[in-house]
């Protein structure tokens, strides 16, 4: 699926002779006319009428106009009759296109009111900020027969049980964002200050990838999200894993170093649940402190996501997320839930996977990689706070460390 | 429809028999509602939005804004007679009405920075709360309107005693006073939008 | 519109300036004195507590004031149909815009 | 005969019979003598001639253009491949917000003033607008108003919120530079001047009509342009009150827009879209009005459906109030509201399907010329039906819900905008350009303009609706290379197809540019009616004299000049329409019969001045308030001096009336 520039440049360029291949390779993984889900489907089985019917009208407008160019073209008659009209023919054509519109009118109010059901078992806190997603799954919901018995707090990527409704209820922090997953429902904006309510959901196991799409400041380009269905089984494990107990690195390796760098460099924005200092005190975050929304992504499982920072960078290889993203339904969960490690179960300390560049460029200079609002000189208005994260200036080896200890978050 | 007839009359014809200047004002003040609607229905929204703080039921002086409400209403009495006098042409009337209706406005308006004066000291400044902001906004933007009216009354006289009125003087006078009606039906929605009715 | 503006014209040719309805000031006076009536009843509303009738009320003497000024200060009664029509375009477009923007606050969700 | 015309050259200086009559030449402010010159570049920057404001406002809006053209040109040079780095993030979010701006409020808008200004009056039979000096004022306003906003650029950064500015992420907190301080405050001044220029015209256009021109005998340009006026008139006030609240709270620290003391930013998008839905039909209308002339015209046959097209113009205005929220669909307005909007939206495409079927059936039946302008005029029927069948895809709010906020509603808006409004546009640059300048552009190089923006417009907005539904959203300064696809569909070809269009789009503009200067250096003069007009703007010399018309032509029918050039002869088969007069008969016809003295209002300092101090307010509210009590000074100065200075200058600064009292003002004040 994802070939080289070059050889795809040449695809299109043999595709753009026929519609022939189109049905054989594969479209953009936020393709609209390839629902996924009820929701999106709902809508399809909706716009897709729309798009023929206009498509008929468009075509017997041009249509008309094409044959008038070409009939009544200045052939030397004579001047025509100025005639002013013909008030019957005017008074149906606008009816017509009134009865096409009542026609399109009645599904369309229908499904306004059948798309905004909000029952529902499983309720996830959606919550937009410059420039990632936070979801917060709410403790003591359902979801597809799994009960969540801990909040449970993770970012950009949304894990949910296939087959299931679920409701997100989405806001922000700051300014407004907007949440797509094109594959499973339309958008529907996170406004600071108002709840908004979605619901999603997902036919089969599968990665369905999504895009911020309300404008939201510097990189709103890269504040993606994606939603990951699982089947229950896998869901339940997948919960079970985000709500294990917090394991420190063992002594004596890098991680553990890492451990403490972490702690003095990175926690007091990052929240590692259940990770504790040397006198044993549980080490809370206080992004409010530092970051003008008042939240930094939690760490806590970082490695079981495919990629960070407003999902636009991979935490896995080219390769790997080619194969993830082809995985079929029933083999893709034991895939994704490998995390990094993913298809090389085999041996537990090489994470095949892992696209260790991505964050070991993040760690050294964030903003370089995203544009952020992280210069000193410009954040009196928010008093310091920055907007993203700022360059740490950390050495390489302690970006050994920090990576090494952040490999065992999963 | 306008014929040829109608162009030997000589100067100031126009299609409809209506004066450009009176037309453009009305609809220059039709305009206007456009303008004061969206304040007053960004105050609607916001009146109730004060936290913890001070709202509009503790803050106004109902009885003190009933006075300046009524001078208001009053200045559209004199001004009336100022444009029935400039019709009849009795420039001395018309410049006593107008000074009148100049002085009854700018006793508003000095009520009203009075008022402001209090909020402020009270604690409620422009910037307190969504309601204050939009309070502020909403009466500022009426006192600057009679603030302006103010003045074109005043220049009126002016120009009026020295003679020096371009065009029509019955219509000029007249034009001002539809744009101090306007400003005067203007406060009497916002007297009771914003002070009478409970919020 | 076009009927309205040939009207117009038949009825103006020539002395389009000089309305010949205008009221004389003992007109304006009395109707100044209702107006200050008004007021003084909107007023009382402070004082005496009226309930849930309160709000129609005042909103109902708020237009009678509104529309007494606009059509007799105003002469818009008197005037040409144009001038009515002009403004109340702007005055039907802000309240139906306006009404209906503040509504969709209240029935979000 | 002693046409007095706006000031030629003073007499005393030419001497001769009248020269005596110079006595005392009036003055403004008692100090400076009044402008009067005819020629130079005082003519033009004192002016108060409707023309000539009329190709000023032609002349820079051109010039905004190629700007927002070239801000246009970088975005798609951006998104030409995936992750790629010819803007910054912070410099792209520029980029769109002033292109955006640029082409609404500085190009289009007033480029159908520019038109409006120009034509209105010939149209309807005037020897100028209702207020010459309002006029002057508006065009100085926009001006001084559009230069003011583009030096942001150099100060520290442009607007970088989106054209349409959303709250809270417009406030200070958000966007610190004073890009945002510069796009309101121009935008206010932009849009007092757009205020100003609509009472004129409607007052213009319902007051100053010639003799025996009903409402209903009026052009189809003047109608809807007549509607664009009330549009504006109404939707203007809006976005004043809006962009008040904004610049309170960044300048004054209100709290309008503050969420956290409890603000709902959804008020900013009401009031945004109040305003900026009627203002698309500011952006279409205008065009509507142009190919409305053009088809008939090059049809040999009168509109078809007259009185159905004006309504239905009518129509779109009204009901184009009650429908902003359909930008909204996803901001959570409730199913109860988006669903009447949705369907108070799908009523417009009726009134607009009228203006469609109607254009369809003038060219049926007739006897078509192409020229550029027609094909330009048969072009925007094409391309707006495509984009505002798009439109109607959008009004479906759940199908909405997939498509706002992507490529597809791009695809929608420019298709109406550029292939409405902007064709229609360079239909009316090609249809009047004889009339304005006496000169025809060249055929050949219109048809190689026509068929470069034909193509390139289909090249570069086309395949935004298929980006936009294969999920690539708006307003993205990268597309990633993993979310491509491999398809047909996939997003690299077709962001390379669109960019590629662009460029055409371009090379038809530049084409546009050679025309002009080619015409002014080669082209012989143009004759009298080239195109067998059907309207009275053309019942006159090309260009125009000062005074429009020698004498005000009295109006019988719809199309008034066609029918005084045309008969029904019968012969022996049947009614026959033949020409029974030259135009140049028609117009020594009028000529004959000219008004003895016309009294032109005259060239003024004040407009000028009094515009110059609202930037400079501007300016002070941004950086010292002290600046502005300087800008303020400026405007009451202007105000006053205007006051005082009567709008026609005494007899005496120009040629002296042959005798008689017998003058015509246009206007007493104003
Ligand atoms: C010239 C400007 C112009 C015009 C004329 C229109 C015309 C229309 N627009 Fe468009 N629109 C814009 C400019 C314009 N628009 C802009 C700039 C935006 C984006 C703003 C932004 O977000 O930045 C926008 C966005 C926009 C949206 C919001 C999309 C979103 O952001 O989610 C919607 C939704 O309903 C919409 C609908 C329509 C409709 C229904 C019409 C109708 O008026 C179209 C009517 C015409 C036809 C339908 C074709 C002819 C009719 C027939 C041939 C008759 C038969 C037809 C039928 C039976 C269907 N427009
Ligand atoms: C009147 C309105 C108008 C017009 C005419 C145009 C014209 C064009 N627009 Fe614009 N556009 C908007 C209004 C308009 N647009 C709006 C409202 C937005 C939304 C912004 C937002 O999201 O906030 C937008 C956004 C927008 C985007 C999306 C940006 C994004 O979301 O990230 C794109 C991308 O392709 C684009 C492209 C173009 C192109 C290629 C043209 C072309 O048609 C331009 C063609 C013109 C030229 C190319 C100029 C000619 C130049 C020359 C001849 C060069 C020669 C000069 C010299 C040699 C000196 N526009
Ligand atoms: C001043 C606060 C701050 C500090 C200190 C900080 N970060 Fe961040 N970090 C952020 C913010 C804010 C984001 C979200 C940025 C975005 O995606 O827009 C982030 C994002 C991340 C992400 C991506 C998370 C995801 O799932 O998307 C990682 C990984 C990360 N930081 C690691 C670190 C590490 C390791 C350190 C310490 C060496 C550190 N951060 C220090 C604020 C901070
Ligand atoms: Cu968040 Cu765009
Ligand atoms: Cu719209």
């Amino acid at each position: 699926m994802f070939v080289k520039p070059f050889s795809r440049r040449r695809v299109a360029a043999v595709v753009t002779f026929g519609f022939l291949l189109a049905g054989c390779a594969k479209d953009a993984p936020q393709d609209t006319f390839d629902p996924a889900g009820p929701n999106a489907r709902e809508i399809d089985s909706l716009q897709r009428p729309v798009f023929y019917i206009a498509g008929v009208v468009g075509l017997i407008v041009l249509g008309a106009v094409a044959y008038a160019i070409w009939k009544f073209k200045d052939r030397g008659q004579d001047i025509p009759e100025q005639s002013h009209g013909n008030p019957k023919l005017e008074i149906l054509l606008t009816i017509l296109p009134a009865i096409i519109l009542a026609g399109i009118a009645v599904p369309t109010v229908s499904q306004v009111f059948s798309l905004d059901k909000k029952d529902n078992d499983c309720v996830i806190n959606v919550t937009g900020q410059q420039w990632w997603w936070e979801y917060d799954y709410v403790k003591g919901s359902t979801c597809g027969g799994v009960e969540i018995t801990e909040s449970i707090v993770t970012v950009s990527e949304l894990v949910i049980p296939a087959d299931t409704p679920v409701l997100l209820r989405i806001t922000s922090r700051d300014v407004i964002h907007s949440f797509w997953i094109p594959r499973l429902n339309g958008k529907r904006d996170a406004v600071p200050g108002r709840l908004h309510t979605l619901r999603m959901e997902a036919d089969e196991p599968g990665i369905y990838t999504g895009q911020c799409t309300e404008f939201c400041g510097l990189s709103h380009a890269r504040m993606r999200q994606a939603a990951v269905a699982l089947t229950t089984a896998d869901f339940q494990s997948w919960v079970t894993n985000q709500t294990a107990d917090y394991t420190s690195p063992e002594a004596g390796t890098t991680a553990a170093i890492g451990e403490t760098t972490f702690i003095a460099q990175c926690s007091r924005c990052h929240q590692v649940d259940g990770l504790v200092d040397g006198a044993g005190n549980p080490v809370l975050a206080e992004p409010d402190r530092f970051v003008y929304s008042g939240a930094a992504p939690n760490l806590t499982n970082l490695m079981t996501r495919t990629a960070f920072a407003g999902w636009t960078f991979d935490l896995i290889s080219d390769e790997c997320r080619d194969r993830l993203w082809n995985e079929s339904p029933e083999t893709f969960g034991a895939a994704y839930l490998q995390g990094v490690w993913m298809y090389s179960a085999a041996d537990a300390t090489a994470p095949a996977c892992f696209n260790e560049t991505n964050l070991r460029e993040w760690l050294l200079n964030a903003p370089a990689m995203k544009p952020m609002y992280t210069d000193p000189t410009k954040l009196a208005e928010t008093g310091g706070k920055t907007r993203g994260m700022p360059a740490l200036g950390l050495t390489q080896a302690q970006i050994d460390e920090i990576v090494a200890y952040l490999l065992e978050r999963k | 429809m306008a014929d040829i007839a109608l162009h030997d009359h000589g100067a100031h014809v126009s299609s409809t028999g209506l004066s450009n200047n009176k037309l453009a004002m009305w609809l220059f003040l039709g305009s206007e509602c456009l303008l004061f609607g969206g304040l007053i229905s960004t105050y609607m929204l916001y009146r109730g939005r004060h936290g913890d703080g001070v709202g509009p039921a503790q803050l106004f002086d109902v009885p003190l804004t009933s006075v300046s409400s009524f001078v208001l209403l009053m200045s559209s009495l004199t001004m009336v007679l100022a444009v029935n006098s400039a019709k009849r042409k009795d420039d001395r009337n018309t410049n006593l009405w107008l000074v009148t209706t100049g002085l009854l406005g700018s006793l508003f308006v000095g009520a009203q920075v009075y008022e402001f004066t209090a909020f402020y000291n009270e604690g409620v400044g422009f910037t307190t709360s969504l309601f204050s902001s939009s309070f502020f906004t909403l009466t500022g933007f009426h006192g600057v309107h009679v603030s302006i009216g103010v003045i074109m009354l005043l220049a009126m006289v002016a120009i009026i005693s020295r003679n020096k009125v371009a065009g029509d003087k019955a219509e000029a006078v007249e034009m001002i006073g539809l744009y101090w009606h306007f400003v005067d039906v203007v406060w009497v929605v916002i007297f009771t939008l914003v002070y009478l009715i409970p919020a | 519109m076009s009927t309205v503006t040939e009207h117009a014209e038949h009825e103006h040719i020539g002395h389009a300036e000089h309305e010949p309805h205008i009221p004389s000031d003992m007109y304006f006076i009395k109707v100044a004195l209702i107006l200050a009536g008004l007021t003084a009843l909107e007023t009382s509303t402070y004082w005496i507590d009226l309930g849930g009738f309160a709000t129609p009320a005042l909103i109902i003497m708020m237009t009678i004031k509104f529309f007494m000024i606009i059509l007799i200060f105003m002469h818009l009664k008197f005037d040409n149909k144009l001038f009515s029509v002009m403004f109340y375009i702007g005055l039907g477009l802000a309240l139906f815009v306006y009404c209906v923007a503040l509504a969709t606050f209240q029935f979000f969700d | 005969m002693a046409i007095i015309e706006r000031p030629s050259v003073i007499p005393a200086a030419v001497g001769g019979a009248g020269a005596t009559a110079l006595a005392t030449p009036s003055s403004s402010l008692g100090v400076f003598r009044r402008p009067v010159a005819a020629t130079g570049w005082r003519s033009w920057v004192f002016t108060v001639d409707h023309k000539k404001i009329g190709i000023m406002y032609g002349v820079v809006s051109l010039f905004f253009f190629i700007v927002g053209g070239c801000e246009a040109l970088l975005i798609r040079l951006q998104l030409a491949a995936p992750d790629n780095k010819v803007l910054g993030a912070g410099l792209y979010n520029e980029m769109f917000t002033m292109h955006a701006t640029t082409m609404v409020f500085l190009f289009v808008m007033p480029m159908a003033a520019a038109f409006a200004n120009y034509f209105l009056p010939l149209q309807v039979g005037a020897r100028d607008v209702a207020f010459p000096r309002l006029n002057a004022l508006s065009f100085w306003m926009f001006l001084f108003g559009g230069i003011f906003l583009n030096t942001s650029w150099f100060l520290g950064g442009a607007a970088d919120g989106g054209w349409f500015m959303y709250s809270p992420n417009s406030s200070r907190l958000f966007s610190p530079s004073h890009g945002i301080d510069f796009w309101v405050l121009g935008l206010q001044i932009i849009g007092i001047a757009s205020l100003v220029s609509s009472i004129n015209l409607i007052v213009t256009v319902l007051n100053m009509r010639a003799p025996g021109m009903k409402l209903m005998n009026m052009p189809v340009f003047t109608w809807m342009v007549l509607v664009v006026q009330f549009l504006l008139l109404f939707a203007l006030p809006v976005i004043t009150v809006a962009l008040f609240l904004l610049s309170f709270q960044r300048n004054f620290g209100a709290a309008f827009f503050d969420v956290d003391k409890g603000a709902d930013p959804l008020l900013w998008q009401h009031l945004f879209w109040i305003f900026g839905h009627p203002e698309v039909y500011i952006i279409i209308l205008p065009s509507f009005g142009i190919i409305s002339e053009v088809l008939p015209t090059f049809a040999r046959k009168p509109l078809f459906g007259y009185k159905f097209v004006v309504f239905s113009g009518a129509a779109i205005g009204f009901v184009g109030w009650g429908v902003w929220a359909h930008h909204m669909f996803a901001s959570g307005l409730g199913p109860v509201s988006v669903a009447v909007f949705s369907v108070a939206t799908m009523l417009i495409a009726i009134p607009t399907g009228v203006k469609i079927c109607n254009w369809t059936l003038t060219l049926w039946g007739g006897k078509l010329w192409f020229t550029t302008a027609m094909m330009f005029a048969i072009g925007v029927i094409v391309l707006f039906t495509i984009g505002g069948l798009s439109g109607v895809t959008h009004a479906v709010a759940p199908a909405d819900t997939q498509q706002t906020d992507t490529y597809h509603i791009v695809g929608h808006f420019h298709y109406v905008i550029v292939g409405g409004a902007v064709m229609g546009l360079f239909a009316g640059f090609y249809f009047w350009w004889p009339k304005v300048f006496g000169k025809l552009l060249n055929e050949r190089l219109g048809k190689w303009n026509f068929w470069l923006m034909f193509f390139g417009v289909n090249l570069t907005f086309g395949p935004m609706h298929i980006l936009g539904m294969q999920g690539q959203p708006r307003r993205m300064v990268v597309w990633p290379e993993k979310l491509t696809g491999e398809g047909f569909f996939n997003l690299h070809f077709w962001n390379q197809v669109a960019t590629w269009g662009s460029f055409m789009i371009a090379l038809g503009v530049l084409v546009f540019l050679i025309n002009i200067i080619h015409t002014a250096k080669k082209a012989a003069p143009a004759p009298l009616d080239p195109w067998d007009a059907r309207t009275l703007e053309w019942m006159t010399s090309s260009p125009p004299k000062a005074h429009n018309f020698d004498a005000i032509p009295t109006v019988h029918a719809l199309d008034e000049f066609f029918h005084r050039k045309y008969e029904e002869v019968d012969t022996e088969h049947g009614a026959r329409l033949v020409k029974v007069k030259s135009a140049e008969e028609v117009l020594a016809a009028e000529e004959a019969r000219a008004d003895a003295h016309i009294h032109l209002p005259s060239p003024s300092y004040w407009p000028i001045v009094l515009a110059f101090g609202l930037p400079i307010i501007a300016y002070g509210v941004i950086y010292n308030l002290l600046l502005s009590v300087v800008g303020a000074a400026i405007v009451l100065l202007g105000i006053f001096g205007w006051v005082l200075e009567p709008s026609v200058a005494d007899d005496s600064d120009y040629d002296p009336p042959a005798g008689g009292s017998e003058t015509k003002e246009l206007s007493p004040v104003g």
